[in-house]
């Protein structure tokens, strides 16, 4: 109990105080609110659109959970499948970096053709999105095992799929949680950004949302609405973070205090 | 090399021909090595710091080949690599895994049920003195007590050929003693083929049925000698004058292939 | 291909089954298509419509039969055609194109042109054939162009900034926030494609083309009701798309109704189209190279 | 020079049978180009347009570049500040996931306001998208560091830039390697997506580029602008690789073939 | 515990009063342990595997704390923690560094020149028996030979107190030997205080001035012995009666401590 207040309350100092500190400057340069709205402004914001905002974050975790989900379990896989074999890994892993570089906007119609406009599509731009950092930093884990451990394992005969879940997951742990903190963001703005150019207005979630008050000027329900998708990312970044701690504090340095 | 008298009878079970093994920036660490070892001899191997010895282990277990050369391993009696076990000169544990999962490690690899597993683990962390730390993390041990859990790690297992680098070499001596005289009779009972790697003559001594030397890097065997002890051996026998005889003849050597 | 061919063409037992894809939020421009839904006129005419309002891709979507129908530019159309993508236009809501050069009163410019050659930034969306067109048409051009960003955020900021703009969208919002848009139609600099039009594909069209002429005909029915009285259908639209107001609604209603009804419609029916706009249309995209194969006037549109 | 080889003709193998693959795909069963191009339109696309495509490169690469360079300096710094002390991290750490959540739409009107339209604008865009991953690595890295040498360091008084130029950055070199190898692709993605909202049409980058032709349904003009978005994305992918590579391959297991 | 004669004079140079060290988790690994060492003293520590000796170094080094007790280091001859080198139980080498630029770490942070600290560390290298290996990377070496490097990078810097665990473990008894004798030699010439675990009794009785003895966890000094062997000492002095009955005390000891 001690100890979870003790991670909470920095952040939490840290957020009150930079926002006092924004609601000042605004004030005093007397910034007009569709400009930059003061946090007052967005909250005022918020609670009138209390409801819409709450169905938007909704919307667009649904898309973010799933897709995030998917990267971890096929960051995974491919992280292991490219670890697998030295030529595997040369063949394959540069080409997941086009995973990274390819505009959404571009493949946007190709979603929509096969999947429809809304969650499916939206899901899967999450996934994009957040997939390489996941196999980026497995495959980094699985190649840093320890020698001697991998020496062990080959003596006694353990087979690659006993090595894969007793050895060189568990070793690339660290690693991995690595990836999924930054794959948490991402898959928020993959959500995101999928709305813009794959989301529908009938389930509204906070990309569309952002695109339609940032087009009537609304700019403090904007940033209301990015607040709530920083929330999101915040939220499932805890989560990681959190697991990542739970299942490394036994032994690993960097859970250690 | 003088042929070895035949201990558990039948063919070599680990046979090294003409071995050379030279690392990547021309490092010569073995050159034409021949050792054979018949099924059941307790072979001791010594030798100055980095002369070999770890690299003649690592290629009996298959973990690194040779430049020329061939390492041959089974017989009869033990027939192929399966039932190898490795003390590492490292403990390499797993640090994720407490004492008793880092022990039951080789029987889960095999496919044991949880409950034997477990039990085999027990009784061979007892037999290496850290039953009250079967549940303590490696970042929680001693340096010894690493030790001691990668022992046990390879006794679990009962294998027909045993590796050991340098055991023993962070325990004091009582403890040391201990386990000498278990892995002893151990051997008498169970009979495996063991290579074991010491700096410790009185050690060799005790334990080996043969013992070789090696000499500085580029390492080659410069004695190959047949203990002259009774096979009945005990904590008595290190104040024998045969012991002392025996020591004396190892330290020469060494004191030669260290030269 | 095929299959969705057969499921636009199957006939649920209370009549057709049809989607609609708008390209934005309900808003008045859309404002007879939810008046016809409203007022049951498609039921009327034994059709069962779905409308589903989304940002992006309907010409792909049309073009793939995800939809019957959905809402284009004359300007779209045409480089679709191009492409060999059979899309056929039915109903042109716009007569004259909403879209526009939105800039500060304050700079005192009298036509497009100014806006294009004094140093200043216009915002418009990347591969707009207008944009094209103005470009040619008006050199030198001075102006920074950079890509619109569906805010009028920095319109607001900076006294030099000039943006693309629908008449019924962005300057109402900018006056509500006190500042002074003064709107130039493109349609003005003699680039004046129809505006948003309803399309289907041709197979479909000529497959069921009882049906296509029954849409198009609530349709008008809607428009013509909506352009008598929004109001009932913007207070509709108004609880699907929060973010527009009221008064915005009432004003965008209002200030697209010439554009949308002209001496042309009211000799011939909301939403008819010419073959000659339409040959010129193709003229001017084939003269700015935006179109390599030129289709024929005729068979980019019907009149149902 | 057989080494190199040896990396490069594997995914040249697979790049060139992929492509043999996709055009018999698309070619067998007549999908239209305005939907998936073959990669032989993509081709024609390319060649036809060869000359806007190669600035448009080069506008985006000169953003991703400095973009990514910026990344790299800032994420090791902020990544060095969060591992010197625990409640730094704690208060600190949480908030730079903001930086991914926050949808570029949304603060590029800001961008826009103090950089202007272009290059400064476009490169922060690059910026702020590939932070992440290299903070996040960092730390990582920082904090895996062996406990046994952080022991050595503290007896022999090393003060914390010694101890962070000697120790903790050359032991989380290879968790840093991996972060740049995440915001290699990203910055390629954020200067593309910094385009579409704070680019100028007179220095038309990919963004750009990809977005006037997915307009006017030049889909194999889009995926030609995509492959270089792509193409560019691989060689700093390459350039981090092969330095990782350089730097470690002394001693890290990871870069043991 | 018996006050030691004071060798190097003044004040002690380590103090620990009433010390006592419990782990989370519940190990008592210490408990109200007393013990000074003068400046100039080279105590031996003898005690069974997971006793507390490595526990003890780090306490002394400043790099753990007692749960209560007092930790005193410095005195006159040796103002603060400022001189301390400590050769860990393992290795702990930068992987990322040669032989040479291990061990010439501490010179780097103290902020010597390049050339001295290459030189002082050649030299250092050279003594331990690694002068061939010195621009190997820490993955080339043998167990022996990292050790030894460890060795190199505590000698390099001339501490005033040097914190040793176990540091000849892995070595060959030969080179462990040679290395002893350097080791006294170098004790000989400057007097620094030394605190040496080690688990060979020969050694601790040849190198030591006083040797404590530990008892099993938690450790308690169950022994304090100052050492009856002459200091001029060399090789021979491994042959002499009063070496024997040296060894003998110790070796009583550690057997009742171990009971
Ligand atoms: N990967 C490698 N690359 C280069 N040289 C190596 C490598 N591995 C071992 N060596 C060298 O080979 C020699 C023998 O090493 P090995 O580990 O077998 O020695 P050892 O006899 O076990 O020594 P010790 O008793 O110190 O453990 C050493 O000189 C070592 O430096
Ligand atoms: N971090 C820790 N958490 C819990 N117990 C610990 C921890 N560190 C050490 N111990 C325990 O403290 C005891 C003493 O450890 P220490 O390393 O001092 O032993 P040692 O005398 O050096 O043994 P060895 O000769 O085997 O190196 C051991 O029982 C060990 O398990
Ligand atoms: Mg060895
Ligand atoms: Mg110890």
């Amino acid at each position: 109990m001690r100890k979870s207040w003790q991670v909470i309350w920095p952040p939490l100092v840290t957020f009150v105080l930079l926002h006092i500190l924004w609601e000042e400057i605004v004030r005093r340069l007397g910034v007009p609110a569709w400009k930059v709205p003061a946090p007052s402004d967005i909250f005022r914001a918020a609670v009138d659109r209390w409801g819409d905002l709450l169905t938007a974050t909704a919307h667009t975790s649904t898309a973010a959970l799933l897709g995030f989900g998917l990267s971890v379990l096929v960051g995974l896989i491919v992280g292991i499948a490219l670890s697998s074999m030295k030529w595997i890994e040369r063949a394959f892993y540069p080409f997941t970096v086009f995973l990274q570089t390819v505009p959404l906007v571009a493949i946007a119609p190709l979603l929509v053709l096969w999947l429809g406009y809304g969650l499916a599509s939206v899901t899967v731009s999450a996934f994009i999105v957040s997939l390489f950092p996941v196999i980026a930093n497995t495959l980094a884990g699985m190649r840093s095992v320890d020698p001697g451990l991998r020496d062990l394992f080959r003596l006694y005969g353990a087979g690659p799929i006993r090595t894969l879940f007793r050895l060189k997951l568990p070793a690339a742990l660290p690693n991995v949680f690595t990836g999924l903190r930054i794959a948490s963001g991402l898959a928020v703005i993959g959500a995101v950004v999928g709305e813009f150019v794959a989301g529908t207005f009938d389930q509204q979630g906070l990309g569309l949302l952002v695109q339609s008050a940032s087009r009537n000027l609304q700019t403090p329900l904007v940033f209301a609405a990015v607040a709530a998708a920083s929330l999101l990312g915040l939220a499932l970044f805890a989560i990681v973070n959190f697991s990542g701690y739970w299942m490394l504090r036994r032994w690993h340095a960097s859970a250690r205090t | 090399m003088t042929e070895p008298v035949q201990i558990g009878g039948g063919a070599p079970a680990v046979s090294l021909r003409g071995i050379t093994r030279r690392f990547e920036g021309g490092v010569l660490t073995l050159e034409n090595l021949n050792l054979s070892v018949q099924a059941g001899e307790f072979l001791a191997i010594l030798g100055p710091s980095g002369c070999g010895k770890s690299t003649l282990l690592r290629l009996v277990a298959g973990l690194d080949h040779p430049n020329s050369g061939e390492v041959h391993v089974g017989s009869r009696e033990m027939p192929s690599r399966g039932g190898i076990a490795y003390v590492f000169q490292d403990p390499h544990l797993m640090p994720w895994r407490n004492v008793i999962d880092n022990v039951a490690l080789p029987l889960e690899l095999r496919g044991e049920s949880k409950s034997r597993r477990r039990e085999s683990a027990k009784a061979a962390i007892e037999k290496v003195g850290l039953a009250d730390a079967s549940r303590r993390y490696p970042n929680q041990l001693s340096g010894g007590m690493k030790m001691r859990v990668s022992l046990a790690r390879a006794l679990v297992t009962e294998p027909e050929l045993l590796l050991m680098d340098e055991p023993f070499g962070s325990l004091d001596e009582l403890t040391r003693q201990m386990l000498d005289e278990q892995l002893y009779a151990l051997w008498q009972e169970r009979r495996m083929t063991v290579l074991f790697v010491t700096h410790t003559v009185h050690e060799a001594v005790f334990l080996s049925s043969r013992a070789i030397v090696m000499s500085r890097r580029p390492g080659r065997i410069v004695l190959n000698h047949q203990s002259d002890l009774p096979e009945m051996r005990g904590a008595w026998i290190r104040t024998e004058p045969v012991f002392m005889q025996e020591c004396r003849v190892l330290y020469k050597a060494l004191e030669w292939g260290s030269a | 291909d095929r299959r969705s061919t057969d499921s636009s063409s199957t006939n649920s037992g209370n009549g057709s089954a049809v989607k609609l894809i708008l390209n934005w939020k309900p808003e008045p421009e859309f404002g007879g298509f939810y008046t016809a839904q409203e007022q049951g006129l498609y039921k009327n005419h034994a059709l069962d419509v779905t409308i589903e309002s989304a940002p992006e891709h309907v010409t792909q979507l049309v073009a793939a039969g995800k939809a019957q129908f959905g809402i284009m530019a004359a300007d779209e159309i045409v480089t679709a055609r191009s492409q060999g993508i059979d899309i056929v236009a039915l109903f042109a809501v716009y007569q004259t194109n909403p879209q526009g050069i939105m800039t500060h009163e304050s700079r005192g410019f009298k036509e497009i042109g100014d806006v294009l050659r004094s140093p200043g930034t216009l915002a418009v969306q990347p591969g707009l054939a207008y944009v094209d067109f103005l470009e040619k048409k008006y050199t030198p051009v001075r102006t920074q162009i950079v890509p619109y960003d569906y805010s009028i955020v920095r319109f607001m900021a900076s006294p030099d900034f000039s943006q693309q703009c629908f008449i019924t969208a962005e300057p109402l919002a900018a006056r509500t926030q006190g500042a002074d848009p003064k709107v130039f139609l493109i349609a003005d600099s003699g680039f004046n494609p129809y505006a948003g039009i309803v399309v289907t594909r041709g197979d479909f069209l000529k497959n069921n083309r009882k049906t296509v002429e029954d849409f198009i005909a609530a349709t008008r029915q809607g428009w013509r009701s909506y352009l008598d009285n929004p109001k009932a259908a913007n207070a509709m639209m108004g609880s699907l798309n929060k973010e527009m107001d009221a008064q915005t609604f009432a004003a965008a209603a209002e200030a697209q109704k010439p554009l949308i009804e002209t001496d042309e419609t009211r000799e011939h029916g909301l939403g008819t189209m010419t073959n000659e706009r339409w040959q010129t249309l193709i003229g001017q995209l084939q003269q700015m190279k935006k179109i390599t194969k030129a289709p024929s006037a005729g068979e980019c549109f019907v009149n149902p």
